[in-house]
């Protein structure tokens, strides 16, 4: 957790310094669901992430450097810099990809997971993160229904952060997420998502039942998250969440949490660690070249065909 | 005189509709908060009944803003990225836009999209990023790009008052432009009516949304050179062909640059047209992105993809060679 | 009912011979269920139909003669001849189509809904027919949500015939359709499609209580398809139900059941009006011009757009 | 010699790549059943396993074939209607074509999308007889139109060979053509390869898919009054401009006849590329459907919508003239 929060403070820095364009939507709050998530899978798992990907695909195990790298635009990054903030990707890792369009990750979970099992591996989990706003997304719900009827192994993630931009989720969302799962055959439950062992506790319970064939399960993790939903969030003169709420989140902190289980000696070892991770991180990044122009197009197909130029 | 910025005049736009007919309301994400700038405001003044915030459901409140306008009202349908409309395609061109024939012209479905921030978003990378209005033309909705604040208030007015599902593109790249302009000036541009922006006699160049100020000021450094003639035809479907045709025929000379993607593009027509039916004197020059292109997030290579104006006085010089 | 069946039956005939082009989706069978609900609903209130439409959208009262010269082609059809069997409409009775994209018709009712509320009229129910194949449409469970977030006054009929073409229900379904709904916040009930008297009962129950404000509704109607997919399906060599499920559906029939219920006079009577109905119809159609080609592209748009021909 | 039907190339195409690579499996609906005709037989060979029934969930089952691809499986997915690429546009267009340029080429998504009975399938009215794919076309997805059964066979087999996304239609009106081929001469067609269908030194005519063999038909019949040139594109993207070229440049006259709306359609393309390209002698003509048209149902409305051998005898005339 305190290498994506402190990922997170050096990218909110550094697209506000404008070293990272396009700006992010910062995942600081959150932080556990996505740890307590990942710390049940396995490298061979799968992945499929959001538009606030960044704690995931750290979390399965992309390299912190070259993933700040990609947020910098530079040939070294995860995605050759072709990706930016919200395509970060790590396919060797199953992760396969933040994504930029609301819910279109979870049915190529399930394809992950369905064709583990065609290639005799249905001991692969495929996870699917999504936030509150995802339930209203038609293509998540046929995928939730897939995923039911064969009973693959997924594990469906929603964040319930409370906000789909600056829309509360009752405003969105009729009913509730977890029995509106239910409704569909997925073994669903609810957990404290500002928790990272109550999420590892609640995921690990998720992860391996399927893995043991018992079928696709939904796990709500009520969370929130403390910043803006995109940095250019403050341009915008929004508001739509009173100071208090915020604070009172904060108050909350899963980090703040988790570290009081911990000896102050094992913590401080973290935060140096991490500290050295992030500076490793920044070096390697600022000092990695950008691609060529003349390259832009280079990946567009993976066959043989000439994309003609426009002007 | 006072100044109208880009967005504010399509926020105008919709307050004056709003005010002057009670059935326009607007649909979309975060619309009450304003968030593309748009709809700032208008939350207070209408109240959330007529500015209603959606569900992430792009399909279902598409759809539901087709039954809304078959029922008699006139929903403006806010989307936040334009590639939004692969999502809503189905409820758009399969829809909402076949309803009239189908039914033997029993209803129509006036309903306006709008896609804020079209094009390059600079960072934003592959989905964020695309220009998809010659999709629209393909299929047959009335699209406009406005390339003006006060085409954008006029031409959203028009859209807003068409019987037929009418979209509006507002490019990223002109959302901050400003305009001087008297307030008492503002008036509707109708559909399917070019604007010649500058009158020339060597070569017309046909440009679309935020290439329009581009073209023009390609066009003002090359005057010693050529006598540039810039059209906008501010909607690219329906084209106003007398206009470009009355140009074309008369300069013999055509340059095309549009933001989307060459093949099949907006491009592609109006070059192919002008050959079948206006008379070039030479073979005329078009600008565009590549072929299926996917913009990348570094802003080196976005940019290395996207038509500008340096490869438009190239283009220019091209044709008059 | 027995309009529907004997109207039915002569466009069987009439698609084979090739007086109906394209063939139809017939609905015979399932004829409780639209006759049901339709008892219920007033002239204004609105429906939105599919590409099995033709029940519906004469249970709503549409003229049989002008719905079968709609089938002819003719310029007197509902729709000029320009819709066919897929897109029959006629709106000014509250029909805004059948519609050949399966789920479609569902947030297009709830549009229509909104609209009434809009326009001060939420004593207008708007009911959206649809497959039990529809219940994995995105775009259908979308607008569950939707119109449950907003109490709106919509009655969601799904026609439970068992198959979606040749996909049994249960292999295209995880869970059951009146707890998927529950979980979206419908208030959701089950009833025997293929009696009338029960469909209208507890279709009456569910449009009171949507005109009285009491949200959407959502029916699940069992029912059962006496023919083939299409009128084209023989020619596909495809069997995916064996003809005692056929004859068991048969011995069943909603008419038989109704007819039952009726006096032999009486239901000699409806026969005779029927039976005049029909030949009537016939004559109208038969007898009714087409369109000169040279109108094809009428109606294309309401606005002036001066659409330019292809060739 | 045997005669193979258009159904049946297709349909063997899957059986010998089934046969060939394990990873090839066939996603749609009906599909065990073989509805439309192409997946007959496959499930008895292959199992419900590789052969699978999709609920009547278009966008999710094409992202599951994303996600399966990207794992390392080649799916081939089939839709029922063309149309209902309109609902899957943003699974196509935005998720599986951009996935490879996005993740800096990490991984490719070679996934096949099939659509049966394409244009008009008389008497299905609006939304079951569009032939949409120049939208494909315009956002760059590789997309085969073929015309005969070989062509089938063999573009089949190289879509699903190919690393990428691939479309491929099956026009409606060649669904129950037949040719005579032995099955050892069936072999891949490559993408992006044209084929001269007929040699002539007056005009090029390009037709795509069911209107090659109405072009063919037009120009035999007027063989007495001019010598016309017939290609077949084959695939609509990409282009084989060298062999349009070669062909436009030594007539210098050109005819494109194709079955898609006119505004940014394929014939545009065509006619846009060979006019800046190719030396033209002549102003172009082409043959489409309407702009944003919509098929009526009753039979003569829906034909007088088509492009069609009377249209085109009169177009070659005209260029030559
Ligand atoms: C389909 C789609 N609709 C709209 C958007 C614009 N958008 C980006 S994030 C977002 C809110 C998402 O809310 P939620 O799923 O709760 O995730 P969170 O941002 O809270 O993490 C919206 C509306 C989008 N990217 N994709
Ligand atoms: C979105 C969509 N997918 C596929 C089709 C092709 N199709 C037409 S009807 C049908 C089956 C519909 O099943 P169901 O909803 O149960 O209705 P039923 O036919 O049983 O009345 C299919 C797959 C379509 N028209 N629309
Ligand atoms: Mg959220
Ligand atoms: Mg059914």
């Amino acid at each position: 957790m305190r290498l994506i929060r402190e990922f997170e403070e050096h990218c909110l820095e550094k697209a506000l310094a404008g070293t990272i364009v396009g700006g992010i939507h910062p995942y600081i709050g959150q932080e556990a669901v996505a740890v307590g998530v990942s710390a049940c899978l396995r490298a061979d798992d799968v992945i499929t992430s959001t538009h606030r990907g960044h704690g995931h695909v750290l979390a399965k195990g992309a390299d912190p450097a070259r993933a700040l790298a990609e947020l910098y635009g530079a040939s070294t990054g995860l995605n050759r810099g072709r990706g930016g903030s919200m395509h970060a990707a790590d396919v060797s890792l199953g992760i396969y990809g933040a994504n930029g369009i609301v819910g279109a990750g979870a049915p190529i979970a399930v394809g992950a997971a369905w064709a583990a099992r065609r290639a005799g591996r249905d001991d692969r989990v495929a996870v699917a993160f999504f936030g509150d706003g995802a339930l209203s997304q038609g293509v998540v719900l046929e995928a939730f229904n897939m995923a039911a009827l064969w009973s693959l192994p997924v594990l469906f993630v929603c964040e319930n952060n409370g906000y789909a931009t600056s829309l509360p989720v009752d405003r969105g969302l009729a009913g509730d997420p977890v029995t509106r799962a239910a409704g569909f055959g997925l073994t669903a439950e609810a957990v404290d998502g500002m928790d990272v062992e109550a999420v590892a506790e609640a995921a690990g319970r998720a992860v391996d039942a399927c893995r043991a064939g018992a079928g696709p399960h939904f796990l709500e993790c009520a969370t929130y998250r403390f910043h803006g939903h995109h940095t250019v969030e403050h341009l915008m003169g929004t508001k739509y969440r009173d100071d208090d709420e915020v604070a009172g989140a904060w108050s909350r902190d899963p980090l703040t949490r988790q570290r009081d289980r911990l000896t102050p000696e094992a913590a401080a070892e973290v935060d140096t660690e991490i500290a050295v991770l992030i500076a490793e991180a920044e070096a390697f990044a600022s000092s990695s070249p950008g691609s060529d122009p003349g390259d832009a197009l280079d990946y567009l197909y993976a066959g043989l065909v000439p994309a003609r130029p426009g002007a | 005189m006072p100044s109208l910025s880009y967005v504010a005049a399509v926020n105008r736009a919709l307050r004056d509709e709003m005010a002057r007919d009670e059935r326009v309301c607007v649909l979309g994400e975060d619309v009450s908060q304003g968030i593309t700038g748009l709809t700032k405001g208008l939350a207070a003044v209408y109240g959330t009944d007529r500015v209603v915030d959606m569900p992430l459901s792009e399909q279902a409140f598409t759809s539901l803003a087709t039954g809304a306008a078959i029922a008699g009202q006139r929903p403006v349908v806010e989307f936040q990225i334009p590639s939004l409309l692969y999502l809503v395609f189905e409820q758009i061109a399969n829809q909402a836009h076949k309803f009239s024939l189908m039914t033997g012209g029993q209803a129509a479905v006036p309903v306006t999209y709008l896609f804020p921030g079209s094009g390059s978003r600079s960072g934003m990378a592959g989905q964020h990023s695309d220009h998809p209005y010659s999709l629209l033309a393909h299929v047959g909705i009335k699209t406009a790009v406005p390339s003006t604040p006060s085409d954008a208030y006029g031409l959203l007015l028009s859209a807003i008052r068409e019987p037929d599902p009418v979209a509006v593109f507002a490019p990223t790249l002109l959302m901050g432009a400003s305009e001087e302009i008297d307030d008492d000036d503002l008036e509707a541009v109708p559909l399917g009516s070019a604007r010649v922006c500058r009158e020339g006699t060597d070569v017309t160049v046909v440009a679309v949304g935020h290439l329009v100020p581009v073209a023009l000021q390609v066009a003002e450094g090359m005057a010693g050179e050529a006598s540039v003639e810039v059209i906008d035809p501010r909607t690219v479907y329906p084209v106003d062909w007398e206009t470009l045709g009355k140009s074309i025929t008369r300069t013999g000379r055509l340059v095309v640059i549009d933001d989307s993607n060459r093949m099949c593009g907006f491009g592609a027509e109006i070059v192919a047209t002008a050959v079948e039916e206006f008379g070039l004197t030479v073979p005329p020059v078009r600008l565009s992105r590549p072929d299926g292109a996917v913009i990348p997030y570094a802003l080196n290579l976005d940019h290395a993809l996207l038509p500008d104006g340096r490869g438009l006085a190239g283009a220019i010089r091209a044709v008059l060679r």
